[in-house]
């Protein structure tokens, strides 16, 4: 066990880092700008997209979960999992019913 | 069976572990404000039009403002670490101590961004928001509670990394033992994620 | 056990009695084989263990027979909620409103009761509404219960064939007094009820039904 | 230091850095901590069986017997939330998972040892919290553990205070699931593969993740729901335009799961002592692994099966009701192999193995009954009638309360060193063997009559009933209080035990020393073989011992 304990993994420099946030604070702009055209109900799937891609990034480059072992990457496809099970399985009733 | 020392009294330091514990502990955050965005989901679902007019009342200026400034703390925590990993003691403080200004920053625009909504009587509980239609008490109390609770994560951060700043002067954290540094790092940037979700549903929404 | 008095009744009556069957043959059967092994393979009569490691043919076998048996249990389950959801046009509704802690029905004619009363073999449909906290409406003998809330409709539907007067409970849970939020839902012969509730009388006189009532304690 | 022998002080005589009760109470090692859960655990199980005979000594006859109605509505609430967040939730895992998970899998204590400490502190200001509220002015929270909306903010009660102590409660079995996990995957000895641990290690990891993805869902709804008592914040009150039914959604989103939280872990050591007591490897060791990654993942699918009568749309109450038949079969692959295991082995009918084969009896009731609820129309008659506290109580209590004791007959030994009265303990199992059948039983039939639950009054005709389930009590609490007695006192009295093998189990804890060193292993140990690998009767070395 003891072998495996002091594992530095990589990280990467600080030009990426700068790489990374420019492209977030880019999407963040386009989100805005974006935000004012109306595209009726796509409007929000637009906006959860961009979002989408930007904690993809922050994930992957900031958080450093690129370097990560499979085991990191099937924990988070686990939560994720669950997460939007949830949302499916709660739709199947509000998408079908008005209750008031 | 390597190793033939006798009884050890401690158990070797294993960084993946702790990034593993870490991991496990976000996932908690993260279905914690998956049951605030279940709820959001279903009233938004239920009353587009109200949260529709509710969401033109926030300041979309500030909201994009504190964007970019949490943005930009993140990229600065994410340097802190590697500063440390080269050995730059003083940069990586350097860089810390900027994501705690940039997130006093944003905990200062909140503050003023609540305070013009009480300011306007509407918060919860008040007069002046029970009259309106249900969607927009519902967009409202979202509101608060969604934003107050990132605000709170935002406010543990803040000690957090201070705390990590104090470490990293006490050379308690090294750049061969930055493990608490990397942990306080990767709690910030799931702050900044639940935000990068906050920001669009509540601000862009109009 | 199986008195149902509903058009709901029996079929929910026999979906429980069919599942009742499969669940007490699979009970006998594992509490039997324990006990047999217990007794058969015991260290006295059995002192050296035989060590199976797995049967992949047999752990199929029970993973599909049960799971036939329960999709079946399904689909019985199934069929009856879908009749009991959809409330047949011309039925004769009847406002019910729940409060802390008692039950009061409106008919279509703007009468009002504290005690439920309805035509025998006649569809008729609820409306229910709480006006405080959630209550549900179950009457046992029908095999019925809706959960009420407040702010929301909901809306149940029976047919009852029996004449005689059956509990109401409320089934969900509300406070103080929950356990007495008790009533009676009373089903009357056709004529007597539309009689009464097209008169000026509060209540209805059950003289039909008292000897109904009789004859069923004499039975 | 070591003498030939390897002989090491154990674990209850070790000397840390603090000495005496601080040398307890500031331990970090699991072995400690699963004994200071073990006895609060014990002491709030006391608690929770008191307000239950209360509740049945209220229901002996109609009308007023002992207590007022007020004093009822707190008792059933208070006898909930003790029960369900600090005896079956934490039980099994907390204490025997603290203190067999890192031996099982051959590791020296788990990753984090000081936040299992933690997870300990937390629960206990957690049960004194939601103790505290029946002192305090108000009165005890009368919700019902549920904490259902509307009622929930309306009454005048202590709800709050009970909200928050479920609040930490939480986090403290977050903290539980997250180290068992981390321990898990990067504690095992070398050599033990995934399918080569124990079978109570796959529960154990099973339950950790709905821990740990679960419980925050409670945790933020139950923090609403306080929030919504302060500041009127509307997100589920009606009157404010919330929804109730979304309310009932996310508790149950996280509460059922939790139920299979607390059944797992039983499963678990169902499948330890089965084994050890038959002589022969467990059957069809697989399908009872992956039956436990599956009831936690199906698990996870089916909570809107305590909402049939809620009214919800009609594709819901389908696809519920169909997952939930489906979750049925994992826990029927279980237990047909658990029979399975039983044949052709060499019986040794000890305690432990009384309670679990009483397990077996009263799992496969409260699950057979739990399919009959997962039928749409059997449901709409059942829901919130005692048929269902019947069935739940078969599960909870006749499946993780008897999974408990029959960890405590089992471990016993191996924990305290001492090793209690075979024939005094043979003999209370049967006493609570009895008095919970009796105790429970009666409710399934006045269930399927109509008698709805939480009532503090009922008609006549289900007094017969109650009055047997009445008298069940009085079998079944003796009993257990018998039982509690004569553990402390053997744990403390007991004939010492320094074998290290008691039952001739194969596991890694029955090679260590009784009761064990302060880090469990001089040397952590290769594991070849899978568990319960008995060859002929004989014990097999499934790993090369310390020379």
């Amino acid at each position: 066990m003891s072998d495996i304990s002091h594992n530095h993994h990589k990280t990467h420099g600080y030009g990426v880092y700068f790489l990374v946030w420019f492209a977030l604070m880019t999407l963040t702009g386009i989100t805005v700008a974006v935000a004012g055209i109306n595209f009726g109900g796509l409007t929000i799937a637009t906006a959860l997209i961009i979002a989408s891609v930007k904690t993809y990034l922050v994930l992957t480059i900031f958080m450093h979960l690129r370097s990560e072992t499979v085991v990191f990457k099937v924990f988070i496809a686990v939560a994720m999992f669950f997460l939007i099970i949830s949302f499916i399985l709660l739709f199947t009733d509000y998408s079908f019913i008005v209750r008031n | 069976m390597s190793s033939s020392e006798h009884t050890v009294t401690h158990v070797h330091r294993d960084d993946v572990a702790s990034r593993m514990g870490m991991w496990l502990f976000l996932f908690t955050e993260l279905l914690l404000f998956g049951g605030m965005f279940i709820l959001y989901s279903v009233y938004r679902y239920n009353n587009p039009d109200a949260f529709h007019l509710a969401a033109k009342e926030l300041n979309t200026i500030i909201g994009t403002f504190n964007t970019a400034i949490l943005l930009t703390s993140s990229l600065t925590m994410a340097l802190s670490i590697t500063a440390i990993q080269r050995n730059n003691k003083s940069l990586s403080i350097f860089f810390q101590l900027i994501t705690v200004v940039l997130a006093l920053g944003f905990m200062v625009n909140k503050y003023f961004e609540w305070g013009a909504k009480f300011s306007h009587g509407i918060y919860p509980g008040s007069d002046e928001l029970l009259s309106k239609p249900a969607g927009e008490i519902l967009f409202f109390g979202l509101y608060y509670v969604m934003t107050g609770l990132h605000g709170l994560h935002v406010l543990i951060g803040i000690g957090l990394i201070l705390l990590m700043t104090y470490y990293t002067v006490k050379d308690v954290i090294t750049h061969d033992n930055y493990m608490k540094l990397e942990s306080a790092g990767l709690y910030w940037h799931l702050v900044d994620i639940i935000w990068i979700f906050l920001f669009p549903l509540f601000y862009l929404i109009t | 056990m199986f008195d149902g008095v509903s058009n709901f009744s029996q079929s929910t009556d026999f979906t429980f009695l069919f599942t009742l069957i499969v669940s007490a043959f699979f009970l006998l059967l594992v509490t039997f084989l324990m006990i047999y092994f217990v007794f058969k393979y015991n260290k006295k009569r059995n002192p050296v263990a035989k060590n199976i490691h797995h049967n992949t043919a047999l752990e199929i076998t029970w993973t599909a027979i049960p799971l036939i048996l329960v999709l079946i249990m399904f689909w019985l389950g199934w069929r009856d909620y879908l009749k009991q959801e959809a409330v047949p046009d011309n039925a004769y509704t009847i406002d019910v409103t729940a409060q802390m802690w008692l039950w009061k029905f409106k008919y279509p004619n703007g009468k009002e009761t504290d005690t439920l009363y309805v035509p025998v073999n006649t569809d008729v449909a609820l409306n229910l509404k709480s006006i405080d906290v959630n209550h549900a409406f179950y009457v046992p003998k029908f095999r019925l219960k809706k959960d009420v809330y407040p702010n929301q409709n909901r809306k149940m539907w029976f047919n009852s064939s029996e004449l005689g007067s059956f509990d109401i409970a409320c089934a969900e849970y509300c406070g103080l007094n929950h356990s007495y939020m008790y009533n009676k839902v009373v089903v009357m012969p056709k004529d007597e009820f539309f009689a009464w509730v097209n008169s000026e009388d509060k209540y209805p006189t059950l003289k039909q039904l008292a000897e109904q009532n009789l004859e069923n304690s004499r039975n | 230091m070591n003498n030939q022998n390897h002989k090491e002080v154990s674990y209850l005589e070790y000397q840390g850095k603090h000495k005496g009760l601080l040398g307890w109470l500031l331990s970090t090692d699991h072995k400690r901590i699963g004994i200071l859960y073990l006895i609060s655990l014990m002491i709030f199980l006391t608690v929770g069986i008191s307000f239950g005979l209360l509740i049945r000594l209220e229901l002996l006859s109609p009308g007023k017997t002992i207590i007022d109605p007020q004093t009822y509505n707190a008792i059933f609430t208070l006898h909930g939330v003790i029960m369900i967040f600090l005896f079956v939730i934490p039980g099994l895992p907390a204490v025997f998972g603290n203190f067999f998970l890192p031996i099982l899998i051959g590791a020296k204590d788990v990753a984090f040892p000081k936040w299992n400490l933690t997870s300990w502190y937390l629960y206990v200001i957690g049960g004194l919290l939601a103790i505290t509220a029946i002192l305090l002015p108000g009165g005890p929270a009368d919700t019902g553990w549920t904490f259902y909306i509307p009622y929930s903010v309306r009454t005048s009660t202590n709800v709050t205070l009970a909200l928050f102590a479920a609040f930490i409660l939480g986090f403290s079995s977050i903290l539980t699931g997250l180290n068992f996990i981390t321990t898990v995957h990067r504690l095992r000895a070398p050599g033990m593969t995934w399918f080569k641990m124990p079978l109570s290690i796959w529960s154990f990891y099973s339950t950790a993740w709905i821990q740990i993805l679960a419980t925050p869902i409670i945790g933020i709804t139950l923090l609403l729901v306080a929030f919504e008592r302060f500041f009127k914040v509307g997100l589920f009150d009606p009157a404010l335009g919330g929804d109730p039914i979304l309310y009932q959604h996310l508790f149950w989103i996280y509460s059922h799961p939790a139920v299979y939280i607390m059944i797992l872990p039983a499963m678990g050591v169902v499948s330890e002592i089965i084994p050890v007591f038959a002589r022969r490897t467990i059957f069809g060791y697989n399908f009872i692994a992956m039956s436990s990654v599956a009831i936690a993942l199906f698990g996870s699918l089916v909570w809107a099966h305590h909402m049939f009568t809620a009214g919800m749309s009609s594709t819901s109450q389908l696809i519920f009701s169909l997952l939930t038949m489906i979750v049925a079969i994992p826990s029927a692959i279980k237990v047909f192999n658990w029979v399975a295991t039983l044949y052709k082995g060499s019986i040794d009918l000890q305690v432990p193995l009384l309670y679990v084969l009483a397990f077996i009896f009263q799992f496969t009731i409260g699950g057979l009954t739990g399919v009959m609820q997962g039928v749409l129309s059997i449901d709409i008659h059942v829901h919130d009638t005692s048929f269902i506290v019947a069935h739940f109580h078969y599960v909870m209590f006749g499946g993780t309360g008897f999974g408990f004791f029959a960890a405590l007959h089992y471990w016993f030994p191996k924990m305290f060193g001492r090793m209690y009265n075979k024939k005094l303990a043979e003999r209370t199992f049967w006493g609570v063997f009895v008095g919970f059948n009796v105790l429970y039983f009666p409710m399934f039939i006045m269930g399927w009559l109509g008698m709805p639950r939480r009532y503090y009054d009922y008609l006549p005709e289900y007094q017969i009933y109650h009055m047997i389930s009445t008298f069940g009590s009085w079998i079944l609490v003796p009993s257990i209080f018998l039982m509690f007695g004569y553990l402390i006192y053997y744990a403390l009295k007991g004939a010492k035990v320094t074998e290290k093998n008691v039952w001739g189990g194969e596991t890694l804890e029955w090679q260590i020393d009784t009761p064990p060193i302060h880090e469990n292993f001089i040397e952590i140990p290769t594991v070849s073989d899978k568990p319960y690998e008995y060859k002929s009767n004989e014990l097999v070395t499934q790993f090369s011992e310390a020379k």
